[in-house]
């Protein structure tokens, strides 16, 4: 007897277990480009826009290869691969998603640093209270590298100082 | 005068819309075999509407390859015209048995001048086996055609079923013939000149569009007129005995019961076809010389008047 | 290894190092005058018996030590012993030649072939030094695996191809770029008269994607095992097991016991499934479509096992340098039992149907005969070496993942035809069903991914495995930081398609696509990664790389 | 889902441009009696030339750049119809920028481009400049797409269901979440680690939420040690899997250890 599935005409879900399209929850994600760094394809890009402020994390659903290491490194659970597998589209921009985040910008010389104000607040929860307070850390984290290098480079000339005077 | 027109009509639908949906059922019966729903009964009808619909794209300049469509068009007609449809001939005359051969030999002659006519190895391989291939079948063919004629002393293609006696020869005459047209019908396993994972649908295989279309066409009308020769060999002789078949009711009962017949068998072939792998064309025409060999036996016997 | 002692009796001083990578592999280094003389004194050794050409690497090691290598890495197997040998030898970097090997075994051609392409190492004495693997309008003198070639340029040349003249009173027969019965592209030129086939050329690599200089260049150690993967879509778990068994033995890395018991279960299930696959298109391509559609609905229950086991139906992407991704819960292993169960009532049926058919057989009795001497000339492997005689299974005779400790029989037929090809994976379809039910028996507990700190560079391994379609050979040097520095993936229809000549010789063009198929190639595998102008002059050669230099320039734009 | 096909016959040539097999797989796959695209009319053919569409794999390489290029035009003039099946064919996929694949100039080869270029599309575009007609384009990601994938592009093609993907752009205003486990941030990014070695990826994140739910429960409670093990022995009986009792025992374990560790000052770094 024909075994065929209905499917196109009926409504047809893959097993919690596939590897579908991949998504970022917008609410979750920090911006902090471990997808990047891991996916094979490149399909997750960083553009980051020291002009305006942004970062932004652009997915591409049409380079993905579905291997979800960007689920495996995410710290945060922001991108899955859902079970979701209808993607065919006659236009590729459909298959585009993109989370735009504010950089930060550096407290001292006021340009844009290159971690977003996602990330500080996610370092924030997961250093202990302790070190926050003993290091000055709070204030620290919105100084971008070369003001904060520059910091330590000052404070290491003034204490060569106290210990040459 | 009424008679023959609805006849007329009927045949001309017979010839022209039956096939695309003979071989729909086919499509399906082969889908049930293999585990699946398949593809409705009347998609050959969507295949032959979108490729009549569509514009060819010519690979060479050549006359031959836009006319050879047309030449198995006709061919396959010409051939259907010859067949008995109900007490119904289209077209009938002595010797007219002569005339079908020649025009089934055509349609390939046909296929032969599409083959030749692109420089393409694969068309000219196709062309190739086709040749060998309707070499090695019309005899088995004409032999078998000649048993009948012998039997009824007929050379009439419309005149033979209504006269034949039984003889065990004819009983043979009957196999030959069911072979043969199995075989010039192109059926797997002998779709040897078409074979598409072989040689990509040989002939065919720089066609496209509209005469495309029409050489698909007139292909399943050569399959029709083909089998459409074996059912009424078939059907008429046996119907002969029990309605008067020169009636409008006779006529239409035979012609209900031709079309019946014809579904069948094309169920069983499609049955066969799901079954069988192709066959090589070297071992194919082995096999037809044979049986061509034990054809001429069966005239022998048949001569003998057994 | 007792042999070494033997062959420092011959060659003496000029072997200049031995040493050995892993628990069985040696690398031997030898002066690369005596390379070819070293590499035939194995291949012809009267005691070992299937000892075969596995593959040969050339790797440019000029920013290490200023000179070019090339490896011929050899494989003993049958009863023999377990070992794999690599001969190693250093080229010049001013004048990269050494002796070919070809002339004494059929089986080094391509390797060498491949070299010259690639980088430009030159086989002295190589009987057809066309190009192999570089697209027809690359241009000559630009060799893409050295170090100072940028692995995104992508210069452009004139486009050229010498194909063999066709013999006398022959006419040409090409399969391919397109055709229906290859599901990729490859082309053979058939030379046939009339319907029989005189003689053969191929041109294949229409799927070189680059594999090895990507992985070189732009992915880190994990992320190369998702484009071994993809190596092939349909043998793609052997490849990537392959590769993780190469950086695991060259970093140490110590694999959970659980995780290479899961290697093994989806490494069978994928055999289950490209055997079944190679059913259908054998009977497709003799116009028998019941017994595809047949094949093919029963290997759904595989695939459909697999994506639930792994999250897809063929790219399991689950090895990861170290084990495996996921696990198998006690759901899981409940599921590949009851496919199993099903397969098991199934298959038997559909063996039974394939083989009633009469013009099926007819088709596949013997046609395309590999002869015992040949299969043995040309290195060939898995089902089709296999077929002809040859017993070697790298699972039984080199054991990796849990194979070791499984129980399992290997198939071997002398007839060396297609049908005795079609028995043989019959046969393993049901040894898999037998493997995989003996490793969920006894899937140890455990950790699945091993954690490991850094990977020492510049070590040299190989990974092997028995694909569904013959060994799939790995070999990697490892790099600095989190990269390897050469890559080299050869899959098992690389040995075996360069026999396919020898095999259409004679028969006819109908039996063509099923002579091909019958050694289920898989042209994506072997050509992951022929026109150098040896006749012309050295001026002309300057200036070409001159102007080559310059096209390098003008393809690549940032 | 009653729409009217636009089309009832769709004969299709297949045109591998260097895939892995994968995506070429499938689109034997969906012939087969499960998924049976015959149902919608579909046909595969042996001649670019009798096709309506092309469907598509492979990231294009050079080597295949002529051929494909040949098979195209080799097509009747309308409809061309080009069903990009697979992501490689799509936009290069893994592949995109190795030597031997092909691209426009135009197109660069390590841009930060998006929608990502590459694959069929750079010959599309190519033919496009000759001046040759190529029709309506689909594509369907997926490495392999199922063959359900590739049955929903088809019939998307044939105008029987529509597409359901649309292009996404969010920016801050969807606002942020930094959700607080029952247990300390950093515990829990160890215990998802090890995690990570024990179960894999896929199965760790309901394991170590159902953990963190009884923990909650244990800490509540006066002997948190004690009252933690009857909780996962309950649920260890409830659950019956063997592996899943395996990953609670020893995130109890390294529960503890953890915690202890870090209430004793002890610096410990163990996710990255």
């Amino acid at each position: 007897m024909p075994v065929t599935l209905r499917y196109p005409f009926t409504e047809l879900e893959a097993p919690p277990e596939y590897r579908g399209l991949p998504h970022i929850d917008p609410k979750l994600c920090i911006g902090c480009g471990a997808c990047v760094n891991a996916c094979p394809p490149d399909a997750i890009l960083r553009i980051d826009d020291y002009d305006r402020g942004t970062r932004k994390i652009v997915l591409d659903i049409g380079r993905c290869i579905r291997c979800a290491r960007c689920e495996e490194v995410c710290p945060t659970g922001a991108i899955r691969l859902t079970n979701l597998f209808e993607a065919a589209s006659p236009d590729r921009r459909d298959h585009i998603q993109v989370v735009e985040l504010r950089l930060v910008r550096c407290k001292v010389c006021g340009n844009y640093t290159d971690f977003t104000e996602r990330q500080v607040k996610k370092a924030l929860q997961i250093l202990p209270k302790e070190i926050l307070e003993e290091e000055a850390l709070e204030e620290r984290v919105f100084i971008c590298r070369n003001c904060r290098r520059k910091g330590t480079v000052d404070a290491t000339i003034n204490a060569t100082k106290e210990v040459v005077l | 005068m009424m008679e023959k027109i609805v006849f007329a009509l009927i045949t001309v639908m017979i010839i022209f819309l039956l096939p695309p949906l003979l071989d729909g059922i086919s499509r399906k019966v082969k889908a049930k075999i293999q585990y699946r729903v398949g593809a409705s009964i009347f998609q050959t009808y969507y295949d032959l509407q979108s490729l009549l619909n569509m514009e060819p794209i010519l690979p060479t300049e050549r006359l031959a390859f836009r006319i050879a469509p047309y030449i198995a068009f006709a061919s396959a007609l010409a051939a259907a015209l010859l067949l008995p449809f109900g007490s119904f001939v289209p077209v009938a005359f002595t010797g007219d048995f002569f005339v079908f051969l020649y025009v089934l030999a055509m349609f390939s002659v046909a296929m032969m001048i599409a083959g030749f006519s692109v420089n393409n190895s694969y068309t000219n391989a196709g062309a190739n086996r086709e040749m060998m291939l309707i070499l090695s079948i019309e005899p088995v063919l004409g032999v078998a055609i000649g048993v009948f004629a012998l039997n009824a002393h007929s050379l009439s293609i419309g005149g033979i079923p209504l006269n034949i006696t039984f003889t065990p020869s004819l009983i043979l005459a009957y196999v030959l013939l069911a072979y043969a047209v199995y075989v010039e019908g192109g059926f797997i396993p002998f779709d040897i000149a078409e074979a598409e994972t072989e040689i990509l649908e040989g002939p065919l295989c720089e066609y496209s569009g509209r005469l495309l279309g029409m050489f698909k066409w007139a292909m399943l009308i050569k399959r029709l007129a083909l089998l459409w020769l074996f059912v009424s060999f078939l059907v008429l002789p046996i119907m002969k005995n029990i309605i008067d078949i020169t009636t409008f009711t006779g006529g239409l009962a035979t012609l209900a019961v031709q079309l019946i017949v014809l579904f069948i068998i094309y169920s069983i072939i499609a049955i066969i076809e799901a079954s069988n792998a192709r066959l090589r064309i070297d071992q194919a025409i082995r096999q037809n010389t044979r049986v061509f060999l034990a054809g001429l036996v069966v005239l022998l016997i048949a001569a003998l008047g057994w | 290894m007792k042999y070494l002692e033997e062959l420092k009796a011959k060659f003496g001083e000029r072997i200049e190092e031995i040493k050995q990578l892993a628990h069985n592999q040696w690398l031997i280094t030898v002066d690369k005058d005596i390379l070819h003389e070293v590499v035939v004194y194995f291949l012809k050794h009267p005691e070992w018996k299937e000892t075969q050409l596995s593959t040969m690497v050339g790797t440019d090691e000029r920013p290490l030590r200023g000179k070019f290598s090339v490896i011929y890495w050899l494989s003993v197997n049958g009863n023999s012993d377990d070992v794999y040998i690599g001969i190693k030898a250093y080229l010049p970097a001013d004048d990269p030649r050494f002796k070919s090997v070809t002339p004494f075994h059929k089986g080094a051609n391509w390797y060498e072939r491949e070299v010259q392409d690639l980088l430009g190492i030159i086989p002295e004495g190589h009987p057809d030094p066309r190009r192999l693997v570089l697209p027809d309008d690359w241009p000559s003198c630009v060799y893409p695996l050295r170090k100072d070639f940028h692995y995104s340029d992508s210069p452009q040349g004139k486009k050229y191809y010498p194909y063999r003249e066709p013999p006398q009173g022959t006419t040409v027969h090409p399969i391919g770029p397109y055709h229906v019965a290859l599901d990729e592209p490859a082309h053979f030129r058939l030379y046939v008269k009339g319907e029989e086939i005189i003689d053969c050329d191929y041109r294949g690599f229409y799927s070189h994607r680059g594999i090895e200089k990507i992985s070189e260049s732009r992915l880190t150690y994990d992320q190369i095992c998702f484009i071994a993967e993809r190596i092939c879509g349909i043998c793609g778990f052997t490849h990537s097991t392959a590769y993780c068994q190469a950086v695991e033995a060259a970093g140490e890395i110590e694999v959970p016991e659980r995780a290479l018991y899961i290697r093994t279960i989806m490494l069978e299930l994928e055999r289950l499934h490209s055997h079944l696959l190679w059913m259908g298109v054998a009977c497709h391509l003799t116009g028998f479509d019941t017994g595809f559609m047949h094949a093919w609905r029963l290997r759904e229950y595989v695939m459909w096992l697999c994506e639930r086991l792994t999250g897809n139906r063929k790219t399991y992407g689950i090895n990861l340098v170290g084990g495996v991704r996921r696990d198998f819960l006690d759901y899981r292993k409940e599921m590949i039992e009851d496919v199993l169960k099903k397969l098991k009532s199934e298959f038997g049926k559909l063996v039974d149907d394939l083989t009633s058919t009469r013009t099926f057989i007819k088709r596949c009795e013997g046609v395309g005969v590999l002869p015992y001497k040949l299969a043995h000339e040309w290195s060939v492997d898995g089902p089709l070496g296999r077929g002809s005689g040859r017993d070697f299974d790298v699972r039984r005779d080199h054991p990796y993942a849990a194979y070791g400790d499984l129980d399992f029989k290997v198939p071997v037929y002398k007839e060396g035809d297609v049908l005795a090809r079609a028995l043989v994976r019959i046969e393993e379809i049901w040894e898999s069903i037998w493997i995989i039910e003996q490793a969920l028996d006894q899937l140890p507990g455990g950790d699945i991914l091993a954690e490991y700190k850094e990977i020492p560079p510049y070590r040299e391994v190989i990974g092997t495995t028995e694909a569904p379609r013959g060994e799939n050979v790995h070999y990697v040097m490892t790099g600095p930081g989190n990269t390897v520095y050469r890559y080299r993936a050869r899959a098992a229809t690389y040995n075996n398609l360069p026999a396919v000549p020898d095999m259409l010789r004679g028969y006819t063009i109908a039996d063509a696509p099923l002579i091909i198929a019958s050694i289920d190639p898989c042209y994506s595998c072997t050509e992951r990664v022929q026109i150098v102008d040896v006749e012309s002059g050295k001026v002309r050669i300057l200036k070409e790389e001159e102007f080559n230099k310059l096209s390098i320039k003008a393809s690549r734009r940032v | 889902m009653s729409a009217k096909p636009k089309l009832r016959s769709v004969w299709v040539f297949h045109l591998n441009t260097g895939a892995c097999n994968g995506c070429d797989i499938e689109i034997l796959d969906i012939l087969t009696p499960f998924y049976d695209a015959e149902r919608l009319g579909v046909k595969l053919v042996g001649s670019p030339r009798h096709a309506h569409a092309m469907l598509v794999t492979g990231p294009l390489t050079r080597q295949c750049y002529y051929g494909a290029k040949k098979a195209i035009k080799a097509m009747p003039p309308k409809p061309r119809i080009i069903v990009v099946i697979g992501t490689c064919a799509c936009s290069g996929g893994i592949f995109y920028n190795g030597y031997p694949i092909y691209r426009r100039s135009e197109s660069g080869r390590e841009g930060c481009e998006y929608p990502r270029r590459g694959g069929i599309i750079e010959l599309i575009e190519d033919l496009r400049d000759e001046g040759e007609y190529v029709g309506p384009v689909i594509y369907i990601p997926g490495c392999p797409p199922r063959p359900e994938e590739i049955l929903y592009g088809i019939a998307q093609l044939l105008g029987l269901v529509e597409k359901k993907l649309e292009g996404e752009h969010y920016t801050e205003e969807v606002g942020f979440e930094l959700p607080e486990a029952p247990i300390n941030e950093r515990i829990r990014l160890t215990l998802r680690e090890k995690l990570r070695h024990v179960v894999g990826y896929f199965d760790r994140d309901k394991i170590l939420e159902d953990f963190m739910e009884l923990v909650k429960k244990a800490e509540e409670s006066e002997k948190p040690k004690e009252e933690l093990k009857k909780l996962i022995d309950e649920y260890n009986a409830k659950i019956r899997d063997v592996r899943i009792s395996f990953c609670m025992r020893l995130l109890e374990n390294e529960y503890w250890r953890v915690r202890d560790a870090l209430s004793a000052g002890k610096e410990f770094v163990y996710w990255v």
